[in-house]
């Protein structure tokens, strides 16, 4: 078969070499309106308003006395960087806000933040650390493994502990546990978490004209993701959804060539990305190296500036979300404040500029931590049992801790990329826009 | 054309050379004779810049060398064959003779290019592709001495040449060096092998412990009783 | 799973197009390794940092990505200088200097990541269409397609290689550096000037990790922590290639990304990464296990 | 003469032992959780890197494996916990075996070739890195790519009741480790190895019998990084490939060795203690980014000033009660 193809793919290539050569000489390389548009555009201008609810925004007031100190472990330098900086940057947010609307009991916040480098013995030392100074709340760090490594010494302490991103909700950290990113919430049983979060996607995808009747897995060796996939492929299943293909790969892949080959061979209705980062960008630059275009495509947890990165071609493409900015969850005063000042001080970080699952996760986080303390006072132990007996209204949507693990609600969303635009699918009350399945 | 004045050569806090004076005239062949150890090596290299001079002086043409750096040994006129011919063994027989010629100097001097080499050693010609490290001893002795050659050089040193040869190749070896002393090229040759480098050459120099005992012409110091007990670093 | 012969075609092309960019930044690694005895894990970030630069100009500046290199190839040929003046002002051995240079990879991720943020940057949605658009190749095999990125990377990687093989091999420098190589002292008594030399092959290494950085830029999305995932492909495609050997480390990068992509077409993909290793390990042990095998035989011939 | 080098040895011995014995009778009781926390993380630092210097600072053969080693013993920490329920002393040595016994392999296989020595080694050692890490993230038994919750496992033990427990553990094992470490650097053992850093081929050709030597010292300097693993593998909780194989920690341990100095054997015990110190003060300038650059320009600056390292720059007054023993061992 060598011989078949040797010669005339050498004179293609040839061929196609003086192609792309020519295009450089004529300067066709860059296009020629430029500069990509920034997404945070257009969003409205907005008055500033208390970030939680039960609480005055009192403008006016300087905070005085001792500081509030809230510490925090995250991975600001290392290949969780790109997301724990965008937790960093929404924690100083807080912080500012906070103190702009006074402080708690005009206390002024403070947020000091150390950088475990990813490594998760560090998380466990930088929380036992921050503990021994004596903070007087902690913030979850970034990432399944490092919230579970914090988690020892935050529980043994007694510390009150928000996470945003515990990506492995069945692993138990116990009642002092607030999690703003309810994975499967509800349920008792911690097996049956990630089968709760699939039956929403299965039920978003159900939902659209075409459901899908043949699916392709390709998922990271991510303990996240491959929770996630090893509970939808049988939910999708179980819904009419033939398994044409499943390929795990490794973390931090960037060439997905032959995966794009076995997608464009087995041409499913769904290709089913659970990967994460820049996983999405990489396989759409294999996909446009073999000239496919998948005819429809979910991807678990992508970065923000990945699927904007993609341009047109991201139109259709379905991704996990919790939030999105748009109504009805984005139509409230908080949010839109938030939606504000967030996209000025990501865009002096250089990071995606619209809040998105991440951030609003972030920021939910803090609104439980507050509430809390507005709630109970500057002490770990009532914040805990206060929390664990109300309900908080955060960004995301009502948090209550009830079920295992304390992830009270389920906050599984589809989010679907429209015109250019993030915004949600599913679930209907949530939803700023219904599915749009090609036919 | 050479003077070496009062040269000493230190390695850390052990002496090397303890103050040798030597002169090699323009046209001559000189040998420099000694046991293993005597310091002929280092002089050696200190003569060719690869070893740095604790004191002393290198006169070339009147010119003081010894702090002058190796690589401009070819502008000077001198090569140098160096001992265990240390040729650049996985490259070709020809590239490692188009060394010879890197230096611009070299290659004004060396008008005739690598033909000299080839016409001195015809063989070398038809294995001019094969690499050095695959060649025997004798082989690789011609390359080194090519290498010295084609860039015509005013003084030759030649570094136990013989070392480690069988003695046909010797044989052969020193023929080649009579054939190139013979040219009006001024030759430095230091040998153990003091009965066919004294036979060849006009004067000698006997080293021994870092420094010279003994001078004179060839044939004197083949006669002398002296040379034998210096030689085995007896005295 | 059963795959058709275009389907395996395909992937092969791509293994070696990707091999092209891999085996670009591997030329230098290979060339400092093998000729200044330097093992440069400084050339991956390096490597990083040119396309961060140019992702910088092409999006800020709106210039033409061709262009970028009239800053980076020479910025990059006094930094490559600079470094290498430095492991001599050190006298640094091999270690010493392999050391040195993680610890400048480390830095250098750093730096990036406080220059351009840690997230990701992708050149891509800027470029022209007709420079993303795949191109179907002539009849008469018109279902594989090519991306002109990657012909740009084979261009490069081509030329950039093919200059480095015939300025190593048929010029009177490169045999120098040679030379120089193998026995510096000889070298330099032939007249051959070992640190201006150094400094220079140096120099012109770091030079092709701007080459390579332009077209990481255009290739793929940028990120500070990359040049960790290159490491295993880069280092066993110098190794596989023969240290200072230009071409063969470009023919080694083809060649085990052929490989590694026609594993992941036929078996599980996460295995993958194994896959390039395991090439070399064979190919390390082979050697000595074949003359192991050759010399018991023949001791037990003779006794 | 010999007096005088067991008097040093015995003191040597002495500092060791009583330095672990007062550590774990202080640190547990009277340390805040902090201090406990960031005392067990700078013992298992100093038993890396002392047990990378063991075979890599003596033989001059610079491992970049020394990560995988630590995190065999942690993954089989793990999967002993899971599916056994041995006590941990077993689980400490299983873990310490299994590193040990996965450099034998390589080092069977690596020393047969004089064509693997210096940075071909290294890079070997880098491959058989990501081919590990491959293998684990693959094997459901160790892993399968969903991370261990170890924490569960260790619930109710004596081991993971408390950080002390594991600072004492750790203790012991950075103990252990120094002990091996101060023999290597009196022995015979140690000498061989030290000549073959010098000269292999002289070495071999004065008899030492060099494969053994460097095969063996391979499997015990990996087995004392194994052993270093197990307690890591409760204390973190949850074991993850990406967290417990990073490259940084082959890095950091190189780093910390060349720091402090491998000219004697108390060097990388210098480094690990100066470059976890560094790296907690640096937590707190801010900018994290700022204050990696920092620590590689520090690391930079140190190998271009100080060539053998921290301890190989102390004047000899401060060191001169250890020169007889390391004569003694030229014997």
């Amino acid at each position: 078969m060598f011989s078949m193809i040797k010669k005339p793919a050498a004179r293609g290539i040839a061929v196609s070499a003086c192609a792309a050569l020519l295009l450089s000489g004529c300067g066709g390389v860059v296009k020629e309106d430029g500069k990509k548009a920034d997404p945070a555009a257009d969003l409205p201008d907005a008055e500033i308003v208390s970030p939680i609810a039960g609480m005055e925004c009192k403008t006016d007031a300087e905070p005085t006395g001792d500081p509030i100190v809230v510490g925090g472990s995250l991975s600001l330098t290392g290949p969780l960087a790109p997301t724990a900086t965008l937790h960093k940057a929404v924690g100083d947010l807080v912080v500012e806000w906070v103190n702009d609307c006074g402080g708690i009991d005009g206390r002024p916040l403070e947020w000091k933040v150390l950088d475990d480098q990813g490594a998760p013995a560090t998380v466990t030392s930088n929380y036992e650390r921050l503990i021994g100074d004596k903070v007087d709340f902690v913030m979850g760090p970034y990432g399944g493994a490092a919230a579970l490594a914090g988690a020892g010494p935050v529980t043994r302490a007694g510390y009150a502990y928000p996470t945003a991103t515990n990506g492995a909700p069945d692993k138990l950290i116990g009642e002092n546990h607030f999690p703003s990113w309810h994975i499967g919430g509800g349920v008792e049983d911690p097996t049956k978490m990630f089968a709760a979060q699939a039956q929403t996607f299965v039920d978003a995808v159900k939902s659209g004209a075409n459901p899908p009747k043949s699916v392709f897995y390709a998922t990271s060796k991510f303990p996240t993701t491959l929770s996630y996939t090893a509970s939808t492929k049988p939910a999708l299943e179980d819904a009419g959804a033939k398994t044409v293909g499943d390929v795990e790969y490794d973390l931090g892949t960037t060439d997905f060539s032959s995966i794009a080959i076995r997608i464009q061979n087995a041409d499913p209705d769904l290709v089913y990305v659970g990967g994460l980062g820049a996983d999405i960008t990489n396989l759409y630059q294999a996909f446009d190296a073999i000239g496919y275009t998948p005819k429809g495509i979910y991807v678990a947890l992508p970065a923000p500036a990945a699927v904007q990165g993609l341009g047109d071609k991201a139109d259709g493409l379905l991704l996990s979300s919790i939030y999105e900015n748009h109504p009805p969850l984005g139509d409230t005063d908080v949010a839109k404040y938030f939606a504000k000042s967030y996209s000025e001080i990501a865009g002096k970080e250089k990071l995606f500029p619209l809040v998105e699952t991440q951030a609003a996760a972030g920021f939910s986080a803090w609104q439980i931590l507050l509430t809390g303390i507005n709630e109970a006072g500057v002490d770990n132990k009532a914040v805990i049992d206060w929390l664990n007996g109300h309900d908080v209204e955060t960004l995301v949507g009502t948090a209550n801790f009830d079920g295992f693990n304390n992830y009270g609600s389920d906050f599984t969303r589809v989010a679907q990329i429209q015109d250019g635009k993030r915004v949600l699918v599913w679930p209907e009350d949530v939803a700023g826009a219904e599915i749009d399945e090609k036919p | 054309m050479l003077e070496v004045r009062d040269l000493v050569v230190n390695y850390g806090e052990a002496a090397a050379l303890r103050g040798v004076d030597m002169t090699v005239r323009s046209g001559e062949t000189v040998s420099l004779i000694g046991a293993n150890g005597a310091g002929k090596s280092t002089l050696v290299k200190a003569l060719m810049g690869m070893q740095p001079v604790t004191s002393g002086s290198v006169l070339l043409d009147g010119e003081d060398i010894s702090r002058r750096q190796a690589s401009d040994r070819p502008k000077l006129g001198m090569a140098i064959v160096p001992e265990g011919r240390r040729l650049f063994k996985d490259m070709s027989v020809k590239d490692n003779l188009r060394l010879g010629l890197h230096d611009a100097a070299a290659r004004r001097r060396g008008a005739d290019g690598l033909d000299l080499a080839y016409d001195l050693f015809p063989i070398l010609r038809k294995r001019s592709r094969q690499l050095c490290g695959t060649m025997s001893g004798g082989e690789q002795q011609m390359v080194a001495l090519g290498r010295a050659l084609v860039s015509r050089p005013r003084l030759l040193i030649l570094d136990e040449p013989s070392l480690g040869l069988a003695p046909i190749v010797v044989a052969q070896v020193f023929e080649v060096i009579e054939a190139v002393v013979a040219q009006d090229v001024t030759v430095l040759l230091a040998e153990q092998n003091m009965h066919r480098a004294l036979s060849l050459s006009d004067r000698g120099y006997v080293l021994a412990d870092g420094s010279v005992v003994l001078e004179g012409t060839g044939t004197e110091l083949l006669q002398s009783d002296r040379v034998r007990t210096a030689y085995l670093g007896e005295s | 799973m059963s795959v058709s012969s275009m389907a395996l075609a395909q992937t092969l092309l791509n293994g070696a197009l990707l091999g092209c960019l891999f085996g670009s930044i591997a030329l230098g690694l290979s060339v400092k390794w093998g000729h200044l005895g330097v093992a440069d894990f400084f050339h991956l970030s390096l490597t990083l940092l040119g396309a961060y630069v140019t992702y910088s100009l092409v999006s800020e500046q709106l210039w033409d990505p061709f262009l970028t290199l009239v800053v980076t190839v020479p910025a990059f040929f006094l930094i490559g200088v600079g470094v290498q003046w430095i492991f001599l002002a050190l006298k640094a051995e091999a270690f010493t200097a392999l050391l040195i240079t993680f610890a400048l990879f480390m830095v250098t991720e750093s730096a990036v990541s406080m220059i351009w943020s840690p997230d990701l940057l992708n050149l891509r949605p800027m470029l022209a269409d007709s420079f993303t658009t795949s191109l179907r190749l002539p009849e008469p095999l018109p279902q594989l397609a090519v991306q002109p990125v990657d012909l740009l990377a084979l261009v490069c990687a081509v030329v950039m290689v093919g200059v480095s093989a015939f300025a190593l091999g048929r010029t009177r420098s490169g045999r120098a550096v040679q030379a120089m190589r193998q026995d510096s002292e000889i070298a330099q008594t032939l007249g051959v000037r070992v640190v201006p030399l150094t400094l220079a092959v140096s120099g012109l290494a770091a030079s092709t990790a701007a080459v390579a950085g332009m077209v990481v830029a255009l290739r793929m999305p940028l990120s500070p922590s990359l040049p960790l995932q290159w490491i295993g492909a880069v280092v066993v495609a110098t190794m596989l290639g023969g240290l200072g050997r230009p071409v063969g480390a470009l023919v080694a990068a083809i060649v085990v990304m052929m490989i590694q992509n026609a594993w992941s077409l036929w078996f599980p993909p996460q295995w993958s990464p194994a896959v390039a290793f395991g090439v070399l390990f064979l190919f390390l042990a082979g050697g000595p296990a074949i003359r192991f095998v050759r010399e018991s035989m023949t001791a037990r011939r003779l006794a | 003469m010999n007096a005088r080098i067991d008097r040093a040895l015995a003191g040597n011995v002495g500092g060791i032992v009583g330095c672990a014995v007062l550590a774990i009778a202080l640190v547990p009781t009277l340390g805040s959780d902090y201090v406990v926390a960031f005392g067990f993380q700078f013992v298992t630092w100093i038993a890396l890197a002392l047990s990378w210097s063991l075979f890599s600072g003596n033989s001059g053969y610079a491992s970049f494996g020394h990560g995988v080693f630590f995190g065999v013993g942690t993954y089989a920490t793990a999967a002993m916990l899971r599916h056994t329920d041995v006590p941990f002393v077993v689980v400490l040595v299983v873990a310490g075996v299994s590193a040990a016994v996965l450099a034998v392999i390589v080092g069977l296989a690596v020393f047969s070739s004089p064509r693997f020595a210096g940075d071909l080694f290294g890079l070997i050692t880098l491959a058989m890195a990501f081919i590990v890490i491959t293998v684990v993230s693959n094997l459901a038994f160790l892993d399968g790519g969903t991370g261990v919750f170890v924490r569960e496992q260790a619930v109710g033990s004596w081991i993971g009741s408390s950080t002390g427990n594991l600072f004492i553990v750790g203790t012991l094992i950075a103990a252990g480790t120094a002990l091996v470490a101060l023999a290597a650097s009196v022995s015979r053992w140690g000498a061989a190895l030290r000549s073959i850093r010098d000269d292999e081929g002289v070495a071999e050709s004065l008899g030492v019998p060099t494969y053994r030597y460097k095969v063996l010292t391979f499997a015990v300097s990996a087995g004392l990084a194994g052993l270093a693993g197990a307690p890591q593998a409760i204390f973190l909780g949850y074991v993850e490939v990406g967290a417990v194989f990073t490259l940084n920690i082959p890095l950091l341990v190189i780093m910390m060795t060349i720091l402090g100095g491998i000219t004697r054997w108390w060097g990388p015990l210098v480094g690990a203690a100066s470059v976890v110190v560094v790296r907690e003060l640096l937590l707190d300038i801010g900018s994290p980014e700022l204050s990696q650059i920092i620590l590689g320009a520090v690391f930079v600056l140190v190998i271009a000033l100080l060539p053998h390292g921290i301890s190989g720059s102390l004047p000899r007054s401060l060191t001169r009660r250890k020169a007889p023993a390391t004569e003694g061992a030229h014997r």
